[in-house]
């Protein structure tokens, strides 16, 4: 068991509890919560690495995290402005109501 | 002084530099135009005075040309590269200031003449354009160069002739002036390209390498050519095609007369003193390759090109005056007497040599200009009336005018003693005389004299003696508003001082030049051969004979002309010209300049109309058929085509696609814009790939 | 420039709060209980009964006609008329209310009953200070509470009670000379009944021509009366009438 | 002598942290710090209520309360123990278990922020390497807090209460954050600690070397001060809690005790942005003259805490409220692009070595930033003066 | 396996369970707050205090303040229709199942970790300073840009089309109809 098992073990189980929040969930907002589960595992698993990983003095992982953490947050704004465009032309958030993009 | 040699290059910027400016400026901005203009000559003359103290100078150590060259690259061409070059020669100086103190004066006077034109920004900047071209020809070292400001030249004049384009005479004139120059430019053009294939350079002095200097001029004498004609005489000859255009001798002088339609000071700077005097300069400034590359001796021209040279000038001389006689207008007198003039300045040259024709080019240059701008003052006093019927009695009415005027005349006519015209015509006379190849130059000269001496007093009786016929008559205007001028007589009144002090000036000129070129102290022939001038009268009893006779001719032609006009002076605008009552037939042939025109309408411009025709039909059926035969055959291709993709293709092709979308719409159940539904097929797609590498992990 | 407006107000506020250290009437507040503004003279809080002399029962001047109680706005009023009477003021007798009861809670001291009550009887107190723990009982007020000395009104009305005192004294004074006069005229009726028959005929011709009005003789006019000089403009030649006290000009 | 009256309170808590075995001590000294700080100030909220009242009675010629304990300093715990006995009304549409957590959401971050503040020389909570940053991140987590007061208590009006307030905290933390980042770049750390060391008089000079004694550090002073009074949502920026318009802003459903820590976290807010202003710009518990470096750190820290304090209440005593689309163009077109100057100004100034020729090069600068945008803002709209137009008037003539 | 990763890893597991499994979103809303706060915790105890500290500034203070805001604004949170797809969880439970199948096995099965010879050294901030400054310049500038852009697109997004294409209201400043 090496130092780093249990904050990956924690990272594994946010993941899959955002994949599944995700694909459960109708309300294209908790969609996006779901994404943002599974984007802090990625940033947590980064950093836990970093931390007991073998060489962490040019701090790559602890940066990596950083900028992640930034992209995050453009990314959430940007997909809540696409649930707001959207729910201006659907009346409603759910993602059953996007579905015209199909074969 | 050596200063001035190297910058000669900045006389002909200066013009060109105001040219531009003036070109920029608005309409109303016209004061300024004007002195940005004369301003430019005035520069351009102090600094050709410098010149010419500079070749002085040169003159004073001997050396064989004072001259000062000074080539460069225009631009690198691979690994050669384009020489241009500018060069100050004892020729070129004299020209210079002639030009720059010639233009000068007709800029002042055109001030005055162009007063109440509203274009006058325009006509100053053509002027200033036409100024430094001019000046660029002078001091040109290179042919290509000469070629480069001759045409700058000849659209100047364009300009300058059609410069009142809103009447339709003037550009037609501008027109027929421009074309008729182009076929002699022509010439000139072939001229330089044979020069360039044949010498390789244009340059006429490169210290040894110029097509001008010994080693390339024997060269050319050498290579012969199928007709006996050597290289150089063949040059020569395409040269003198291209000055004759351009000096409006016989077979293209037709331009020049209706160049007169243009204002008078164009004419007076244009086909009196400058442009016209380009040829002679030319044939003047190439006059080695003129001698068949042989430096013979003066007088004893015996190579080709100078003998066509004389014939064509004794010709052109006779000719024109014979056409002078008749014409009514008072600038196409002029017109045709500079023509008659330039064919004696070519007979001085193909006789006599560079120092004559150029002694008689220089002073023709200061009266002819004085009197063409008489002619102006006496057109714009006249309120623009230019013919001379409806002139008369001018001699109370500008007195001024009238004395400029009698003194251009007399100069021009050659009577004797003071005015300059005398001398340079008595030299062209005396070289002609002792010309070996023959002696009809000389009598036609003669004639020429005699007939020059009549037309010009036929013109002082009609203009300034009788009474102002000018009083009732039909309004000629140049369209431009008529100035309302107080005065007697229907308003004619003596011009205002900026146009009349030109004219003094001239005319003082004219009296002083003749100086230079006497028999007894021949300076300006010195000074262009390069060697000092001493006065001695022993040459001037040798050349006595020879001015007995033109004193005599001269003395004949003033007489007939005053028995003639002179005695009873013209009654009514109407009647009938004195020779025309009594030569009819021969008078109306030479007022419709014996139907030179016509013959050209005839032959050229048919000649041009059937080809044209020719072209057109060619061009109609060949090409025309051509393309109609494209459209065919595709057309034809199209219809094959389509034939055969419907049968082939389609058939084959349709079936598969049916099955494609069959399969298409199989997969798209997988795809029914569910984001969660994409996001599952992620999921498993990792879950998949995470199991595999594990699996292949363990086992690898 | 932004910010300039700003600074200007801290400067005040700061001038204020520095200033009100150094001198303290620049300070509005009142410290309430220990320090009192002084009431207006027409301040008024909720009706009062006057009484004049020291004992209520005998100087009350209502007399129970009941105009407050049907005027009042919201009846809060409740009087129930005496049986007996007492004499007024003036000697004569009058009843007097029994029972005369004001709900304080109803009442909206808007003083109409002072303005109908032609006694005086009824004037507007100044005390404001009234909580009670009780409700309702507390705020109903018998005659005894409602019963105030006139010197009470005089404190808190001082220039309306100085009024009414004037016209009240007049009316005595009225009262007694009228008196006087009536036991002087009985005096004279019974003489000169006896030798009067023989002259009656002779001044009823007389008074006929007189016009009506003329006084007999001028009653001497209270101070403040007759400091109030009459319109000039209206000077006719009616003699200087003495103007009614009181009466509303 | 001087020093130990300094380290008096080091001294103490070493005392106590001594007295306890090893292993629990840094529990103890934790607990103890937290104590003392949290009960100096709650008391200080306490005085602060009463010293506001009083001093804006003062501003506006009246007296203030002065009936409760002498000149009615005990008049906090009177609305202490009014709060405490005043009965919780919760609504019944309300979200109860978000209802019940807001006031602490909000209070938790406020008191937190605490942590890093240094009141005297070695007298800090938690040393650590991003304090500053820690108090940011602290002090972001209100808003979320605002929400949930908002949100979960079912009102319209408190719904609107919530969404002005944190769109106005939203907007003045830009400018709040971007005002120190000058601080940060000339001190080199992010540690408050750190802050205070290179703010302290060198041991040659007399002066000491605060950041307000700079032209930019005046500049960021006031920006950090205005926006600290749009995060606690005081004197000109208190929309939120407009009682004339939207009767109490986020905490209208909140009674007794719960509006009471509402009031609370408003106020440590206060104290903490103003703890905040004195370390980074007014040089914390150094003595502004060398030579006064004999009075105990801690004593100036609080000094300059109260005078900060007594600034709160005195701009509270002067300015109207701000409209709301005033309040959001000032944010965004005046505070924010003037402390984006500051950072190149900051750097120049570093670059020139920060002597006489910074302050020619700075002030300038910072001046016509400041005139410019002033004019920007205030300009356009000029305040014409209302003309009235009758009925018949336009149209006759 | 410090006591505090046990608190913290706690509250996240906590949080992120809330945030999926509630029915009102706003409730998911704040306990996905507990997991940002959890997650910080965590980095702290990992010793990346700029990073905790980030998170929470980051997440915190601004995304979660964003995901509430959206809600109100798209008038979720009533629950007016059912949260959860029938059958959704079924078939999301699937899928995560089968991830977590996938990591779980590729975890345990790690081995020959070379523990780290020299001990820890935690980076101060401004050994970040200067990495961000040097190293990682590039990714920094880029980070501005994609965040520019988000920006901007957030805001055209998010604000009502208009005829004219014009972001925002009309030149007279009514509404845009829906």
């Amino acid at each position: 068991m090496n130092p780093a098992q249990p904050y990956l073990f924690l990272a594994a189980a946010l993941f899959i509890i955002g994949m599944a929040g995700a694909l459960a969930r109708r309300n294209a907002i908790l969609a996006l919560v779901g994404i943002e589960l599974m984007l802090n595992a990625a940033n947590l698993s980064f950093v836990a690495f970093w931390r007991h990983g073998p060489h962490p003095d040019p701090q790559t992982g602890l940066m990596f995290a950083l900028f992640s953490i930034a992209i995050a947050g453009a990314e959430a704004a940007v997909g809540l402005a696409l649930i707001i465009a959207l729910f201006r032309h659907r009346r409603s958030v759910s993602l059953e109501a996007a579905e015209s993009l199909k074969g | 002084m050596h200063a001035i040699a190297t910058h000669i290059w900045l006389i002909p910027l200066l013009p060109l530099l105001a040219a531009g400016v003036v070109a920029l400026l608005p309409k109303r901005a016209s004061t300024a135009a004007i002195g940005l203009a004369t301003g430019s000559m005035g520069l351009a003359l102090v600094l050709s005075l410098a010149a010419f103290l500079a070749t002085l100078g040169g003159h004073a150590d001997g050396a064989a040309h004072a001259t000062h060259i000074g080539n460069f690259d225009w631009f690198r061409l691979g690994t050669g590269s384009v020489r241009l070059g500018f060069l100050l020669d004892p020729l070129g100086a004299v020209m210079l200031v002639m030009v720059s103190f010639v233009g000068l004066l007709i800029f002042i006077f055109s001030i005055g003449y162009m007063a109440h034109d509203p274009n006058r920004t325009r006509f100053f900047c053509f002027l200033a354009l036409f100024a430094s071209a001019m000046l660029g020809v002078v001091v040109a070292n290179s042919l290509l160069l000469l070629f480069a400001c001759w045409e700058v030249m000849g659209v100047a004049s364009y300009l300058l002739i059609g410069f009142w384009y809103h009447k339709p005479s003037a550009a037609v004139a501008a027109k027929k002036a421009f074309l008729v120059t182009r076929i002699g430019d022509i010439g000139l053009f072939l001229g330089m390209l044979w020069m360039y294939h044949a010498t390789g350079t244009l340059l006429f002095f490169d210290d040894g390498r110029g097509c001008l200097e010994a080693d390339a001029l024997t060269q050319l004498g050498g290579t012969a050519v199928r007709g006996g004609l050597t290289a150089a005489t063949g040059i020569a000859l395409l040269l003198l095609v291209g000055a004759i255009g351009k000096s409006g001798q016989v077979p293209l002088h037709v331009w020049l007369p209706d160049a007169m339609e243009g204002p008078t000071p164009v004419s007076a700077l244009i086909h009196a003193a400058t442009m016209v005097a380009a040829g002679v300069f030319l044939v003047a400034r190439v006059f080695p390759l003129m001698t068949g590359g042989v430096d013979t001796p003066v007088g004893e021209g015996t190579s080709v090109a100078l003998q066509a040279v004389a014939g064509v000038g004794a010709l052109t001389a006779v000719f024109a005056a014979c056409l002078a006689v008749a014409q009514q207008d008072i600038k196409r007198i002029l017109a045709y007497s500079t023509v008659s003039q330039l064919g004696y300045m070519f007979l001085g040259l193909g006789t006599g040599g560079v120092a004559v024709g150029m002694f008689h080019l220089i002073t023709h240059a200061f009266f002819k200009a004085l009197l063409f701008l008489g002619a102006g003052s006496v057109i714009h006093g006249c309120h623009e009336q230019q013919d001379i019927r409806w002139m008369g009695g001018l001699r109370r009415l500008m007195p001024v005018t009238y004395a400029t005027y009698a003194v251009g005349m007399m100069a021009l006519a050659g009577v004797p003693l003071f005015f300059s015209g005398f001398w340079s015509k008595d030299e062209i006379l005396h070289a002609a005389w002792s010309w070996a190849p023959s002696r009809w130059p000389f009598v036609l000269g003669v004639v020429g004299a005699f007939l020059t001496a009549f037309y010009m007093t036929r013109q002082m009786a009609e203009v300034f003696f009788g009474q102002y016929r000018g009083g009732v008559r039909p309004h000629v205007g140049h369209g431009i508003p008529e100035a309302t001028h107080g005065g007697t007589a229907g308003g004619v009144h003596e011009s205002p001082g900026v146009m009349t002090v030109p004219l003094v000036l001239l005319a003082g000129s004219t009296l002083v030049l003749g100086w230079l070129g006497t028999p007894a102290w021949p300076w300006f022939e010195a000074y262009l051969n390069g060697h000092s001038a001493h006065l001695d009268f022993g040459r001037l009893a040798a050349a006595w004979p020879m001015m007995l006779v033109s004193v005599v001719v001269v003395a004949l032609g003033i007489g007939t002309g005053w028995w003639v006009y002179g005695r009873r002076s013209r009654v009514g605008a109407t009647a009938p010209d004195p020779l025309e009552s009594q030569f009819p037939r021969i008078f109306r042939g030479l007022q419709a300049r014996l139907y030179v025109d016509e013959l050209y309408d005839a032959t050229v411009v048919r000649l041009h109309h059937v080809v044209s025709m020719v072209c057109g039909w060619m061009d109609e059926l060949v090409l025309g058929g051509l393309v109609t035969l494209v459209g065919l055959g595709s057309r034809l291709a199209a219809f094959s085509a389509r034939s055969l993709d419907e049968l082939l293709v389609n058939l084959g092709f349709d079936a598969g696609c049916a099955s494609t979308r069959w399969g298409g719409r199989g997969f798209s159940w997988l795809q029914n814009g569910s984001a969660q539904r994409y996001l599952g097929g992620l999921g498993l797609g990792l879950a998949t790939l995470a199991i595999l590498v594990l699996w292949g992990w363990r086992h690898g | 420039m932004l910010g300039v407006g700003i600074i200007k107000g801290l400067a005040e506020t700061g001038r204020n709060f520095i200033g009100s250290y150094f001198d303290r009437d620049r300070l509005v507040t009142v410290e309430y209980p220990e320090q009192r503004v002084p009431l207006r003279e027409n301040f008024r809080q909720f009706p009062f009964l006057v009484h004049d002399g020291q004992d209520a029962a005998i100087g009350l001047r209502c007399v129970a006609c009941q105009i407050c109680e049907k005027e009042c706005p919201p009846q809060c009023i409740y009087i129930e008329k005496s049986k007996d009477k007492k004499p007024d003021h003036l000697g004569k007798p009058q009843f007097f209310p029994a029972v005369f009861n004001i709900d304080i809670s109803v009442c909206m001291s808007c003083q109409i009953c002072v303005e109908v009550c032609p006694f005086d009887a009824i004037k507007m107190d100044q005390d404001f200070e009234l909580s009670t723990a009780d409700r309702f009982g507390g705020l109903l007020l018998g005659k005894t509470q409602l019963a105030r000395p006139n010197t009470h009104f005089q404190r808190i009305h001082p220039r309306e009670a100085a009024e009414i005192d004037t016209r009240r004294a007049d009316e005595r004074q009225k009262a007694e000379a009228k008196a006087k006069a009536d036991a002087e005229a009985k005096a004279k009726a019974a003489a000169a009944a006896a030798a009067g028959t023989a002259a009656a005929t002779t001044t009823a011709a007389v008074d006929a021509a007189k016009p009506v009005g003329a006084r007999p003789a001028p009653t001497t006019v209270p101070g403040p009366a007759s400091a109030r000089a009459l319109p000039g403009a209206g000077a006719g030649t009616v003699p200087a009438a003495p103007s009614e006290p009181g009466g509303q000009v | 002598m001087a020093a130990n009256v300094d380290q008096i309170f080091v001294h103490l808590m070493q005392m106590m942290v001594d007295r306890v075995p090893d292993a629990v001590a840094p529990w103890v000294r934790a607990a103890v710090g937290v104590g003392a700080v949290l009960g100096l100030f709650g008391l200080l909220f306490g005085l602060t209520t009463v010293c506001e009242r009083k001093g804006i009675a003062r501003m506006q010629n009246r007296l203030g309360p002065n009936r409760v304990g002498p000149f009615g300093f005990l008049q906090f715990a009177a609305d202490g123990i009014k709060s405490l006995t005043k009965e919780d009304v919760v609504p019944r549409s309300a979200d109860r278990v978000v209802h019940y957590l807001a006031p602490l959401a909000l209070l938790t971050p406020v008191v937190l922020t605490f942590l890093v503040l240094p009141f005297g020389r070695n007298m800090v909570l938690m040393h650590v390497d991003t304090g500053l940053l820690f108090f940011f991140a602290a002090g972001a987590s209100t808003e979320l807090a605002v929400f949930m007061a908002g949100w979960s208590s079912r009102n319209k009006y408190s719904l609107l209460g919530a969404m002005r307030a944190i769109a106005q905290m939203i907007s003045y933390e830009l400018p709040f954050i971007l005002s120190t980042v000058g601080v940060v770049m000339i001190a080199g750390t992010l540690s408050t600690v750190g802050i205070v060391e290179s703010q302290a008089a060198r041991p040659g000079e007399w002066l000491a070397r605060w950041n307000l004694f700079t032209p930019w550090g005046l500049a960021a002073f006031l920006l950090f001060l205005i926006a600290a009074f749009a995060e606690a949502n005081r004197s000109p920026f208190d929309l939120p809690e407009g009682e004339s318009e939207i009767v109490a802003g986020y905490f209208i459903e909140y009674s007794g005790f719960k509006f009471a820590l509402f009031f609370m976290a408003e106020y440590l807010g206060m104290f903490a942005s103003s703890g905040m202003a004195v370390t980074l710009f007014l040089g914390g518990w150094t003595a502004p003259v060398a030579a006064l470096d004999w009075i105990p750190s801690w004593l100036w820290f609080f000094g300059k805490l109260l005078a900060l304090i007594a600034l709160f209440i005195w701009v509270r005593g002067t300015t109207p409220r701000l409209r709301m689309d005033q309040l959001m163009d000032f944010a965004w077109k005046f505070m924010l692009p003037l402390a984006l100057l500051i950072l190149p100004v900051v750097a120049v100034w570093h670059y020139l070595g920060g002597g006489w020729r910074g302050w020619l090069f700075c002030t300038p600068v910072l001046a016509a930033a400041y005139v410019l945008l002033g004019r920007a803002l205030v300009g356009r709209r000029r305040i014409q003066r209302r003309v009235y137009r009758y009925a018949g008037e336009g149209v006759a003539s | 396996m410090t006591p505090w990763f046990l608190l913290f890893g706690g509250l996240v597991v906590v949080g992120a369970l809330g945030a999926m499994a509630l029915r009102n979103p706003v409730h998911c809303g704040l306990s996905l707050v507990v997991t940002f706060v959890g997650l910080a915790g965590t980095y702290l105890d990992l010793g990346a205090d700029f990073l905790g500290l980030a998170q929470i500034l980051v997440y915190v203070g601004a995304v979660a303040i964003l995901l509430v805001f959206v809600m109100l604004l798209t008038r979720t949170g009533r629950g007016e229709s059912p949260e959860v797809r029938p059958g959704g969880w079924w078939w999301g439970g699937l899928v995560a199942a089968l991830v977590a199948v996938g990591l779980v096995g590729a975890l345990a099965s790690v081995s020959g970790w070379k523990p780290r010879s020299e001990p820890m050294t935690f980076p101060t901030v401004r050994d970040l300073g200067v990495a961000l400054m040097t190293d990682f310049v590039l990714p920094l500038q880029l980070v501005g840009v994609v965040l520019t852009a988000a920006m901007i697109g957030a805001a055209i997004l998010a604000l009502p089309e208009r005829r004219g294409g014009r972001v925002g209201r009309t030149p007279k400043g009514e509404e845009p109809e829906q």
